[in-house]
C-alpha cells in the first residue's frame, strides 16, 4: 500500500508545482515541466517503442525462441521482416550530416506506402461521404423548418469552400461576398469549438481538483 | 461604466482565483442538477441495449485513443459503457492507437469490472442483467486488454484481416492465441468481421477517424466517445451516418451514466461544470463591457 | 547564468532574430488576410502555458512531421514555440495589423465624407 | 551518386505508392499485389517506431548541448535527462523478457500487483505446474511469509509474478508513470482552463459582426451542454410567443448539426482535396521537399 501512498503524494506535489505557474513562471513549474518531458520520453522509448512494438512485432517474429512466449515461441521465423528492420535503422543516419541522404530510402518507402493508402482511403471515406452529406434536398415538402435547415447546410458548405479556395484573392463582388458568408459560418463553427474547448478544459480541471480533494486530502468522497 | 475599466485592469490572478473557486466550492458542497440525455448518447445506449443487434457474447472492440491529459473527460464514459457491456454479457476487447492508451484501458477495465461484480447480486435481483451473466468475470475470457500498437490507420488495416498477427500478446505479455475470448466456433482466425461494434474513445486525431477510414474494409457499426473539443468535428460523422452514436466529453459521460442508472464521476462533475461555464460567460460579458466603456471614454476625449 | 535561472531570451535555433521576426510578420499577415484574427489570438492565448510541450513534441515528432511539411518552416515554428515571449510577439503582431486596418478604414470613411 | 541520392528514392516512392493504389482497385484478381497491400503497412508500423526513437535521441541531444554550454537554466535540462534515463532504464527492465523467464520455484515468495494496479502484494508458489489455462497455484502471504489467515489459494498466470527486486523496480516505475507523468500531463492541460478564462476576459472582443457570431454560438454551446442550460430554457419559456421555442439544448443541437457542421464538412472536404493532391504530387515526384533540399 505504501507505493500507492508515495505515488499519490508525488502526484499531488507535481500537481501543485504545475499550478504555481498561475502565480507566475517560476522554477517549480519549470522543474515539473522538464521532469515530465524527460519521464514521458523515457517511457515512450522503453515501454512503448521497445516492449510494445519492436519486441513483439519485429524481434519476436525474427527470433521467436528468444523473444516470444506461449505457442508463438514455436512459430517459424519470418526473416522477411529484416527488411523493415534495416529500413528503420537507416533512419538513424539522419544524425550524420554527410550520410543523412541514406535515410531517404526509408523516407521514400514510407511516403510511397502511406500516400498510396491516403489517396484511396481519404477519397473513399472522407471526401465522398462529406460531399454526399452536403447534397440534400432543399425543399422538404410540408416541413418549412427542415427546408430552411437544409438550405443553411448547403449554403454553408459551398460558401466555406469558396472561402478556402478564393480567400486571399477575394476579388469581385460574387467571390468576395460568397467568401464573406463563408467566414460567418466559420465563425459560428469556431464559436461552437470555443464553447466545446472551454467545456473540455473545465472538465480536466474538475478531474484535477477531484484528485487533490479526494485521493490526496480525502475531503470529499 | 468606469468600474468595468477598473475591472479590466484587475490582475489576472484574481480571474484565476475565481475559476478555481467556481470548481472547488461545488465539489465540496455538491448539489444535484438534472441531466437530460441527448440524441447521440441515447442512440448509442439503445444500440448496446438491443439484443438483436448485439446478441449475448458478442465481442466488441474498444479503442482507447487518449492519454492522461484527456482522462478526466473520457474515462467516465469508458467506464459507463464497459459496465453496460458487462451487464449485457458482451465481451469488450480493448486496444489502443495512442501510446499510453493501454494504461488508460487497464484502469477503466479494472474499475468497470469491479463495479459490475460488486453490484451483481443487486442487479440480478432487479432483473437488469442479461441471462448469461456470470457473477465473476475473467481476463482473457470475458475481456482482454491488448495494449498499444503504432501505425494508426495501418494498424487498423492489419486488424481487419487478423487480430493475432499485430497482437501476438496482450498488454501484459500473455499469448493471445490461447485466449478463450478470441476462439471462433469454426476455428477461423479472429478478425474485425467478428466484432459487433467498434467504439473509440478519441482525444484529437488518430482515434475513431482511423476506423472510419477503414470502414470500407471492416463494415462494422462504429461509435465514439470524444473529448469536448472534438464534438463539433465529430458531429459531421454522426450526421453522415458514419457513427451510430457518441458520448461527448464529461457531459456525455454523465448522460450515459444516467441512462444505465449508475451515477459516477460524470454526474458528480456536472454541477462544477455548470457553474464554471457561467463564470466564464460572465468574464466575456464583463470584458466586453469594459471594452465599450473604454471606447466611450476615448470618443469623449476626442470629441 | 545560474543553473536554475529562468532563461530570458532563449533563441537557440539556427535562425537570427530578424529571420524569426520576418516569419512572425508573414504568419500574422496570412492570418489577417484570411479574417481569422479573433480565433487565432484566442487559440494562441490559450496555448501559452503548454508551449514547451508543443515545442518538445515538435522536436520528437520532427522526423515524421518533416515528411509532410517543409522542414525549414517546421524549424522556424519550433523556434517560436520554444519561447513564450515569441508567442506573445505573434499575438501582438496580429493585433497591430488588426488595429492599423481599422484606422485605415476610418480614415478612408472620413475622407470620403469630406 | 545523383541516381542513388535523388532518382532512386523517387522511384521507390512511385512504385510503392502505385502498388497501394493498384492493390485497392485490384480486388482479389491479383493475389500477389493484394497480399502486399496487407504486408507493407505492417512494415511501415515497424519503421515508424524507429523514427520515434530518432526523435527521442534528438531531444536528448538538444538538452545535453544546453548542459555542456551551461546555458541559463541548464539545471532543468539535467532534470529532463535524469527523468529520461531513469524511466527508460526502469521501462526496459520491467517489461517482459521471455528469454530470461525461469520457472517459478515452489515455496518461494514472489510479488503480484494489487487491484489498484500500483502496489504489490507477496504470494507463495504452491504448485508451479501450469494448468490447462496456463495458470499456477499460489497462496497469499504477509511480509514475513506467513500465510494470510482469511485468504484461499488462487490461480494466477505465472508472468504476473515478480521477484522482490523486480517488484521494487516496478513500484519505482509506477511512481514515475502514475505520480509524475499522469499528474503532470493532466494538470498542465487543466491549466488551460484558467487561461481560457483570462483570455475570454481580455481578448474576446466583439469588434465586428464576425466576432459577435463567434460569441453567440460559444454561449449557446456552453449553456446547451450542461444542466444549467435546461434551467435557463425554463426561464426563457416565460417570454410570450417565442419563449417556448427557445430551448437552449435544441438550439445547440441545431447549430451543431447545421451551420457548424456545414463549416466542418467544408473544412474536411478542403483538407482532403489538399491531402489527395499533395499525395499525388509526392507519388509522381513533383513534390520532393521531404527528401531534403540539396541533391
Amino acid at each position: 500500500m505504501t507505493t500507492l501512498l508515495i505515488t499519490t503524494w508525488v502526484g499531488a506535489l507535481i500537481t501543485l508545482c504545475c499550478f504555481t505557474f498561475l502565480i507566475k513562471d517560476n522554477p517549480f513549474y519549470r522543474f515539473a515541466e522538464h521532469l515530465f518531458v524527460g519521464v514521458s520520453a523515457g517511457y515512450y522509448l522503453s515501454t512503448i517503442s521497445f516492449h510494445q512494438v519492436l519486441k513483439p512485432n519485429l524481434l519476436a517474429k525474427i527470433w521467436p525462441t528468444y523473444f516470444a512466449s506461449g505457442t508463438a515461441a514455436e512459430a517459424t521465423p519470418e526473416y522477411i521482416l529484416i527488411i523493415p528492420g534495416l529500413l528503420g535503422l537507416l533512419m538513424l543516419f539522419r544524425f550524420s550530416s554527410n550520410l543523412s541522404w541514406v535515410s531517404r530510402f526509408t523516407v521514400a518507402f514510407v511516403m510511397g506506402v502511406s500516400t498510396g493508402i491516403a489517396v484511396v482511403t481519404s477519397a473513399e471515406q472522407y471526401l465522398i461521404p462529406q460531399v454526399k452529406k452536403a447534397i440534400v434536398p432543399l425543399i422538404v415538402s410540408g416541413d418549412y423548418f427542415g427546408s430552411f435547415s437544409n438550405l443553411v447546410l448547403v449554403v454553408g458548405t459551398v460558401s466555406c469552400l469558396f472561402y478556402f479556395f478564393f480567400s486571399t484573392e477575394h476579388r469581385g463582388p460574387v467571390f468576395g461576398n460568397v467568401a464573406k458568408v463563408g467566414i460567418w459560418y466559420l465563425m459560428i463553427s469556431f464559436g461552437a469549438a470555443f464553447g466545446a474547448t472551454v467545456m473540455g478544459r473545465i472538465s480536466l480541471l474538475i478531474g484535477r481538483f477531484n484528485f487533490l480533494l479526494s485521493d490526496w486530502l480525502h475531503l470529499i468522497k | 461604466m468606469n468600474i468595468f475599466i477598473k475591472l479590466k485592469n484587475l490582475d489576472r490572478r484574481w480571474v484565476f482565483l475565481f475559476v478555481a473557486l467556481s470548481v472547488i466550492i461545488p465539489l465540496l458542497f455538491p448539489f444535484a442538477l438534472p441531466v437530460v440525455p441527448t440524441k447521440a448518447v441515447a442512440n448509442l445506449h439503445k444500440f448496446i441495449e438491443n439484443a438483436e443487434a448485439l446478441p449475448e457474447g458478442t465481442r466488441c472492440f474498444l479503442s482507447f485513443d487518449f492519454d492522461p491529459a484527456s482522462e478526466p473527460e473520457l474515462k467516465p464514459s469508458a467506464v459507463a459503457i464497459l459496465v453496460h457491456m458487462f451487464r449485457r454479457n458482451l465481451k469488450p476487447i480493448c486496444g489502443a492507437n495512442w501510446p499510453v492508451g493501454g494504461e488508460m484501458a487497464e484502469v477503466a477495465l479494472v474499475e468497470a469490472a469491479n463495479a459490475y461484480m460488486s453490484t451483481y447480486e443487486d442487479m440480478k435481483a432487479q432483473g437488469k442483467l442479461a441471462p448469461g451473466c456470470k457473477p465473476i468475470i475473467e481476463r482473457g475470457v470475458d475481456y482482454v486488454n491488448l495494449g498499444y500498437k503504432t501505425g494508426a490507420i495501418i494498424h487498423v488495416k492489419a486488424l481487419c484481416n487478423d487480430f493475432m498477427y499485430p497482437y501476438p500478446q496482450d498488454r501484459d505479455g500473455n499469448s493471445t492465441a490461447e485466449m478463450a475470448i478470441f476462439r471462433n466456433p469454426d476455428g477461423r482466425r479472429f478478425a474485425m468481421s467478428d466484432v459487433g461494434l467498434i467504439i473509440s474513445f478519441t482525444a484529437g486525431t488518430g482515434g475513431i477517424e482511423t476506423f472510419i477510414s477503414m470502414a470500407g474494409e471492416h463494415k462494422r457499426p462504429m461509435a465514439a466517445g470524444c473529448t469536448s473539443v472534438n464534438i463539433p468535428r465529430f458531429t459531421t460523422y454522426l450526421q453522415s451516418g458514419q457513427l451510430i452514436g457518441m458520448t461527448g466529453g464529461l457531459p456525455g459521460a454523465a448522460e450515459y451514466e444516467t441512462l444505465i442508472e449508475r451515477p459516477g464521476k460524470g454526474c458528480a462533475g456536472m454541477t462544477p461544470q455548470s457553474i464554471a461555464h457561467l463564470v466564464i460567460m460572465l468574464f466575456i460579458i464583463f470584458g466586453n463591457l469594459a471594452y465599450i466603456a473604454e471606447q466611450r471614454n476615448e470618443a469623449k476625449k476626442k470629441g | 547564468m545560474g543553473m536554475w535561472t529562468i532563461p530570458k531570451n532563449e533563441n537557440t535555433s539556427k535562425f537570427s532574430d530578424a529571420e524569426l521576426d520576418e516569419f512572425i510578420s508573414k504568419v500574422s499577415a496570412a492570418v489577417k488576410a484570411r479574417h481569422m484574427s479573433v480565433p487565432v489570438i484566442m487559440a494562441l492565448e490559450m496555448a501559452k502555458p503548454v508551449s514547451f510541450l508543443g515545442y518538445t513534441s515538435l522536436v520528437v515528432f520532427a522526423p515524421i512531421l518533416e515528411l509532410i511539411f517543409d522542414p525549414v518552416k517546421m524549424e522556424k515554428l519550433q523556434a517560436i514555440f520554444s519561447d513564450r515571449n515569441r508567442i506573445e510577439m505573434l499575438i501582438k503582431s496580429i493585433e497591430n495589423l488588426e488595429i492599423s486596418e481599422k484606422e485605415k478604414t476610418k480614415e478612408g470613411e472620413s475622407s470620403e465624407q469630406n | 551518386m545523383i541516381f542513388l541520392k535523388r532518382t532512386l528514392p523517387l522511384i521507390i516512392t512511385f512504385i510503392t505508392g502505385m502498388i497501394m493504389i493498384v492493390a485497392f482497385f485490384s480486388g482479389e484478381g491479383l493475389p500477389s499485389i493484394k497480399s502486399l497491400e496487407s504486408t507493407l503497412p505492417k512494415w511501415i508500423q515497424i519503421i515508424m517506431t524507429f523514427t520515434m526513437v530518432l526523435g527521442a535521441f534528438s531531444l536528448l541531444r538538444i538538452n545535453l548541448q544546453k548542459i555542456s554550454r551551461k546555458a541559463d537554466g541548464w539545471g532543468y535540462s539535467l532534470v529532463l535527462i535524469i527523468g529520461f534515463l531513469s524511466m527508460a532504464f526502469l521501462g526496459f527492465i520491467t517489461g517482459s523478457w521471455p528469454m530470461f523467464d525461469k520457472p517459478l520455484t515452489n515455496g518461494e515468495i514472489y510479488y503480484v500487483l494489487c487491484e489498484d494496479n500500483v502496489s504489490a502484494r507477496p504470494i507463495r508458489v504452491i504448485d508451479n505446474l501450469k494448468d490447462k489455462e496456463g495458470k499456477i497455484k499460489v497462496e497469499y502471504v504477509d511480509d514475513k511469509g506467513e500465510k494470510l489467515a482469511d485468504t484461499e489459494s488462487a490461480m494466477i498466470p505465472p508472468d504476473t509474478a515478480r521477484t522482490r527486486n523486480m517488484s521494487y523496480a516496478n513500484s519505482m516505475q509506477q511512481i514515475l508513470f502514475v505520480g509524475v507523468f499522469k499528474n503532470a500531463q493532466s494538470t498542465m492541460f487543466s491549466l488551460l482552463a484558467f487561461f481560457v478564462a483570462s483570455a475570454s476576459f481580455r481578448a474576446f472582443r466583439i469588434k465586428s459582426k464576425e466576432a459577435g457570431l463567434l460569441m453567440g454560438s460559444a454561449f449557446i454551446v456552453m449553456l446547451g451542454n450542461v444542466s444549467i442550460g435546461s434551467l435557463v430554457s425554463q426561464i426563457l419559456a416565460y417570454i410570450p410567443v417565442i419563449g417556448p421555442y427557445l430551448n437552449i439544448a435544441d438550439i445547440k443541437e441545431w447549430i451543431m448539426t447545421y451551420p457548424s457542421s456545414a463549416a466542418q464538412s467544408a473544412i474536411l472536404i478542403g483538407a482532403m482535396l489538399g491531402y489527395i493532391s499533395a499525395s499525388m504530387k509526392i507519388i509522381f515526384g513533383v513534390e520532393r521537399s521531404h527528401l531534403g533540399g540539396e541533391g
